[in-house]
């Protein structure tokens, strides 16, 4: 892209970072009652809401209901007022429907579905603010949601972006890093087992380059695991210390 | 011939040349005395009412009304299988409202479309019947109410409530009461008791308010009400008890047109 | 709307409370729950507040774009209102399942705010007939526990307080037509004068007695309420019935009353509020979700 | 009689003390209201006060209700229950389509487990039932043809014609002589106009 | 009125974590043990052999079964508890149960007792009338009879203190927070009464006079309950949800000395947070102080 220099001479991204940097991510567990489960995590610029309910009995039509495990719904959504140029309407268009797919299989793929026949979980998000790496602040944020409602994973799932820049794999991109045009791919990883949930690239790549940019997302959300076990370990000190008679 | 007959061809974007009059006769009402149309200010004066049920052979109950230059048309069809049943309906009935201006009604031309201002509107008409009708003899069913808003010369809600609860009971729909509606302008100081359309967009915007009441009227309730528009509080209560008043006036009037809508059929055998 | 089931024996308890002035949850008739806001809380907005109340949490987002004036009013600016019945709130809302609820939210929002008593319009006209200032109000409902107009009006005039406009300059175009400029300097910006904002105060008819602030349970236990949108002054700007029973018309002008005298009471603890976050400040540190 | 009078919805007719509420009235504080637009009768009935009631000109519409006696029409068979559309309630014929159900168990009234639908029923059979229940949120109208007078009062053979009950169990046509299971009734003669 | 009760978000109050925690806290993923010789319990699976935990919660041992208790969660039931749940469906012979667990409960129509006596046969009308008994919207007191195999539990009230549940206020909390007990029926010395339901429905209402044991639990009064008890049972509530968002476990000693330390403020300050927080934490103590 022109005019928009996404890694200066010295090495350093537009916001500074190098460019193995995550941004600062903060999050917390349990931001509102009603719900199951619910968190909110911010990573830079991009804030998102996970909320989770259930497991409980199928709604709608009940044929949805598997006799063998838990039916995974998601709803991907961003708030009107998330992006620079407003927005028309919050989901419903193309790419939150993939969006929600994406989410879908991410959580079949790390929640202990088996452990609930017929039943559902509901999982929902929405992005409060938009700033590049919607998909991982969701997973990452649904991720301590489903923690947060007691519902048992094999382990986190943990998603970060990665992108190519000049012959150097970046990661953790912002909005201006996402839309210059270079690749962009999002992972998602199991980190303890190393197992990947979600792959997911739309531009092209030499594929001499697949390896590198894989190991650099890889990296990333192992970092970015222990950041979420981190909240978590914190969560669960917190509140046992509470309970504790 | 229109290729597309879904759309109605035309530029993209056209204006009412109405726009470009020159905005002097827009204040002219608020100068007056008077109404134009020589009623009086701050009197329960609402216009010579013309009604008449059971005009549409179709559905199961209809009425027409006619209030000045202001025309409606309803007509009600069910009780009739309830498409949703989600809710917790089964024990009572559910009541639809759909209410349409036709894109002649007005001065400027509006779409088929209902606008989410209609919507808006109907919305406030089911609210304002929804009292009167005995839904929870209806379980399981429902019913639909259409109201065609013919000519809008001020007070279409208000009519609109009138003209559906006599295609109601028109219907034989059991009620608790018919509803009558009636809307008042505030105009300043006074009152504009059911105003034209002139009346309702003439004048300063600071000034003005408008009320719309729906009354049970031998029950004594309001079904419906609607202000808007800057007023104190006794305004308020005032300009209420005036639109209950104007729904007085047109109750005799109703009351007149359901009966002989009954007379006008055969009478039922005697079992 | 995010329903309850209430049972009849649950029904008669609550009611008998409202007769008795002690609610539920303690409160008398005319008490609201615990309120917290904050506002300037997402930063893609030009204005943005948060309100909770009870367990009601409201998040309002204005943006402020620059469109064509209503030919019906060609020098003042307009609001458009959305209300997002997000699945946060209730899996009942999930896919087209609030649009409903959100519609008729937004069209009661426009009747209350979107006129010239409650927000100068006129200070929102660029160019007569050219250019305006479009305040999109979008509100997003995060959690539903009753008294969904209270909350949402507060964000609203909390929101608008927050909200700063760019400066535009017109300068004439090269080809004579004229050419907006807005101003780059993040401090120079036109606020808005929120002092007339109406606040919905909606009351809830309960047997014979009406509360203000209605928890979910007690909506259930209502057949009919009035909406009443009530300035710092006291006037009343827009009254609407709600639900689905009809009213005596002397509870009505009961109501009215304690509407005006409850809603008036919400401004000014609102306005300080407002002003003191302000006075705080950069040194304020946001709370947000993280709180 | 009393000479015909008039009235419309929320016209107050009476007290209580006066007079019983009948169809087309209710009740409030005391009083009889009337709920529709139509003719005030009062009537007699020995000793007790009389029973006032609003009439419209047509029947009012009713619903089917609780122990209503309608007829309708099978739309579709399983092993455990038929469907139907209920076409008349009473002798009033329904101006639209509602649906209801008749349940295994509720076909007769004697050997409940040994009923077999598609022994009962075939679609296109035209059936007189009566209504149990107005159901749940899933389910219709729960009906039930439990009684001798209850059940197929019209069925049409494979060979497309109208068959002629030879028992309580089985119908047989006229044209090839065979024979089909149905839960037949026993007409009453007031419900033969069809 | 409102003034007074706007204000600005704090952050909460930051723990002090203590270091002598020897509770053993795991998150999803953390191997507890690779020693074959454990069970495996709920919150638990065996990758490669080894015990791993698949929520976050407190490591729980009895003997050789190996579970984590989460810290939040639906409502796993056990034959024995005691539930309170609200009806939500009227079916053929059984009613569908809302008790916060995963999967709708169900109460067979077998499994209550119909007015007229403890053996009576079942027959048609009764299933015809049975939301003449229970109602969608209804709420009831019952006991966990069997779990079905899919995990739904189903209940029964053949017992006298089960039924329908009359005039009164239901709390939720979540299920973790209810301690388990010899007995969840307890009469407060304050005045009211309690259900503190095993999946964290929790209702209060006021200590009936005399049990009116002829209806069969399905009759229940409207005579309006007196200001004395309402404004019990309103502290009542307040408090339980002050404990609850303290995360203090509720059991009849913690619910009583939080209302007993709640009694010089007024019922309606019970829900501000400085209030909530002074209240437990007086509370806390003197449980502290009554256990050492």
């Amino acid at each position: 892209m022109a005019g928009l220099e996404l890694l200066s001479d010295q090495g350093y991204r537009l916001d500074g970072r190098k460019p193995s940097e995550l941004r600062k991510v903060q999050a917390r567990m349990g931001v509102f009652t009603q719900a199951d489960g619910s968190a909110y995590i911010e990573q830079g610029n991009t804030k998102a809401l996970a909320v989770v309910y259930g497991p409980h009995e199928v709604r709608g039509s009940r044929s949805k209901a598997l006799h063998d495990r838990a039916v995974i719904n998601c709803q991907y959504s961003m708030a009107t007022f998330s992006t620079a140029e407003r927005k028309r309407r919050p989901h419903g268009d193309r790419k939150s429907s993939e969006m929600s797919l994406h989410l879908k299989q991410t959580f079949e793929a790390a929640v202990l579905t088996s452990l609930y026949p017929r039943s559902q979980i509901d999982i929902f998000v929405k992005i409060l603010q938009s700033d590049g790496g919607n998909y991982s602040a969701c997973v990452n944020a649904a991720t301590l949601a489903v923690i947060d409602a007691g519902i048992p994973m094999r382990d986190y799932v943990c998603a970060c972006s990665a992108g190519f820049v000049e012959n150097t794999a970046v990661v953790d991109l912002c909005h201006a890093e996402e839309s210059g045009g270079g690749t962009v791919m999002s992972l998602a990883l199991l980190p303890r087992g190393g197992q990947v949930a979600l792959v997911q690239m739309d531009a092209r790549l030499h594929q001499d380059h697949l390896d590198a940019l894989m190991e650099a997302a890889m990296t990333a959300c192992r970092s970015l695991g222990q950041v979420l076990d981190g909240v978590v370990r914190q969560h669960l000190q917190e509140v046992s210390v509470l309970t504790a008679e | 011939m229109p290729v597309d007959t879904k759309r109605v061809r035309g530029p993209e974007e056209s204006q009412s040349p109405l726009l470009f009059l020159p905005s002097i006769a827009k204040k002219s009402v608020a100068a007056e005395r008077g109404r134009q149309d020589g009623r009086r200010r701050g009197q329960a004066d609402v216009r010579p009412v013309f009604a008449r049920c059971g005009l549409v052979s179709q559905a199961k109950g209809s009425a027409y009304i006619e209030a000045g230059n202001t025309k409606l048309i309803c007509s009600v069809f069910g009780p009739r299988e309830a498409e949703r049943k989600d809710e917790a309906g089964a024990s009572s009935g559910r009541l639809l409202c759909d209410l349409r201006f036709a894109p002649f009604s007005c001065p400027n031309r509006g779409a088929w479309i209902p606008s989410s201002e209609d919507k808006d509107t109907a919305q406030g008409l089911l609210e304002a019947l929804r009292p009167g009708v005995r839904l929870h003899r209806y379980p399981r069913a429902q019913i639909e109410v259409n109201v065609l808003v013919l000519e809008n010369d001020g007070s279409a809600l208000a009519h609109a409530i009138t003209c559906a609860s006599m295609a109601l009971a028109d219907a034989g729909i059991e009620m608790y009461d018919v509803v009558l509606g009636c809307s008042l302008r505030l105009d300043g100081n006074s009152f504009l008791l059911d105003p034209t359309l002139q009346e309702e967009t003439a004048g300063e915007p600071g000034a003005q308010g408008s009320v719309t009441v729906a009354l049970l009227p031998s029950l004594n309730q309001v079904s419906g009400l609607q202000a808007d528009g800057d007023m104190r509080e006794d305004t308020l209560a005032e300009a209420v008890r005036a639109c209950m008043e104007g729904c007085h006036k047109l109750y005799p009037v109703i009351q007149r047109a359901l009966l002989r809508a009954v007379h006008k059929r055969a009478s039922p055998s005697e079992s | 709307m995010a329903a309850v089931q209430v049972c009849e024996a649950e029904k008669v308890y609550i009611m008998h409370g409202v007769r008795d002035d002690l609610r539920v949850d303690g409160r008398g008739c005319e008490d609201y729950r615990h309120m917290e806001i904050e506002t300037d809380v997402v930063s893609n907005t030009d204005g943005s507040a948060r309100v909770k109340l009870g367990y009601t949490d409201v998040l309002v987002g204005i943006k402020a774009e620059i469109g064509k004036p209503k030919p019906a009013a060609p020098d003042e600016g307009y609001l458009e209102f959305f209300v997002d019945c997000s699945a946060n709130a209730t899996p009942e809302f999930e896919g087209r399942g609030g649009e409903e609820l959100g519609s008729e939210l937004s069209c009661t929002l426009y009747k209350v705010f979107n006129n010239v008593n409650s927000l100068e319009l006129r200070a929102l006209c660029i160019a007569p007939r050219e250019h305006c200032w479009v305040l999109y109000v979008d509100v997003l409902l995060l959690q539903c526990d009753g008294n969904l107009f209270d909350a949402i009006s507060i964000a609203i005039k909390a929101a608008l307080f927050n909200t700063r406009i760019p400066k535009v300059t017109i300068t004439e175009g090269e080809e004579g037509g004229a050419e907006l400029e807005l101003s780059d300097d993040p401090y120079d910006c036109v606020r808005l004068n929120v002092e007339n904002v109406p606040c919905i105060v909606t009351l809830c008819k309960i047997g014979h007695r009406h509360v203000v602030d209605a928890t979910l349970q007690e909506k259930a236990c209502s057949v009919a309420g009035l909406l009443v949108s009530v300035t710092h002054k006291g006037t009343i700007t827009c009254v609407r019935k709600v639900g689905g029973g009809s009213l005596e018309p002397e509870s009505i002008f009961e109501m009215t009353e304690t509407g005006k005298r409850v809603g008036k009471a919400l401004h000014a603890p609102l306005m300080k509020l407002l002003r003191d976050e302000e006075a705080q400040g950069k040194q304020r540190q946001k709370v947000g979700f993280l709180g | 009689m009393s000479p015909r009078k008039l009235c419309v919805p929320g016209e107050k007719l009476c007290s209580t003390e006066d007079c019983i509420p009948g169809t087309g009235t209710y009740l409030r504080h005391g009083y009889i209201f009337a709920a529709l637009a139509g003719y005030v009768f009062r009537k007699n009935e020995g000793e007790e006060l009389p029973v006032i009631s609003v009439v419209k000109e047509t029947e009012a519409q009713l619903l089917p209700d609780v122990g209503a006696i309608v007829t309708c029409k099978v739309t579709s068979i399983n092993p455990r229950f038929a469907k139907v559309h209920i076409l008349y309630v009473g002798s009033t014929p329904l101006k639209d389509r509602f649906r209801g159900t008749i349940r295994k168990e509720d076909v007769r009234a004697t050997e409940k487990d040994k009923v077999e639908i598609y022994k009962s029923f075939r679609p296109g059979d035209i059936v007189l039932a009566k209504v149990i229940s107005l159901g749940d949120v899933q389910s219709n109208y729960l009906l039930t043809t439990a009684e001798n007078e209850l059940g197929v009062v019209v069925a049409h053979s494979e060979a497309g014609v109208q068959m002629i009950p030879i028992s309580w169990c089985e119908m047989q046509c006229p044209r090839t002589h065979g024979k089909e299971f149905r839960k037949v009734a026993r007409v009453q003669p007031e419900f033969l106009q069809a | 009125m409102a003034a007074g009760l706007m204000r600005l978000p704090v952050f909460r109050k930051q723990e002090t974590v203590s270091e002598s925690n020897e509770k053993h806290l795991v998150v999803p993923g953390d191997v507890i043990t690779s020693d074959t010789g454990f069970m495996r319990g709920h919150g638990t699976y065996m990758d490669e052999e080894k015990l791993t935990a698949s929520v976050a919660g407190e490591v729980e041992r009895v003997n050789k079964l190996i579970c984590v208790r989460p810290l939040k969660t639906r409502f796993y039931g056990e034959v024995g508890d005691v539930v309170v749940g609200r009806i939500t469906e009227v079916q053929q012979k059984r009613w569908k149960v809302e008790t916060n667990s995963r999967l709708d409960s169900v109460l067979l129509l077998s499994s209550v007792n119909l007015p007229g006596g403890e053996l009576r046969r079942r027959c048609a009308e009764d299933e015809l009338a049975m939301r003449d008994y229970l109602q969608e919207g209804d709420l009831i007191n019952a006991e966990v009879q069997s779990v079905f195999s899919d995990g739904a539990l189903s209940l029964h009230t053949r017992s006298l203190k089960y039924g329908k549940l009359g005039q009164g206020v239901l709390v939720q909390v979540s299920p973790s927070l209810v301690k388990r007990q010899k007995t969840h029926f307890h009469n407060l010395p304050c005045g009211a009464s309690i259900i503190l339901g095993n999946n964290g429905y929790i209702w209060l209402y006021p200590t009936p006079g005399q049990q009116d044991e002829e209806a069969g639990g399905f009759h229940t009064s409207m005579e309006p309950v007196s200001l004395p008890d309402r404004e019990v049972i309103s502290r009542l509530r307040n408090c339980i949800l002050a404990l609850a968002t303290h995360k203090v476990m509720l059991y009849d000693t913690s619910v009583l000395y939080c209302y007993e330390s709640s009694r010089p403020h007024e019922i309606k300050d019970l829900l501000k947070p400085e209030v909530m927080e002074e209240v437990v934490m007086i509370t806390r103590q003197r449980l502290v102080e009554q256990a050492g």
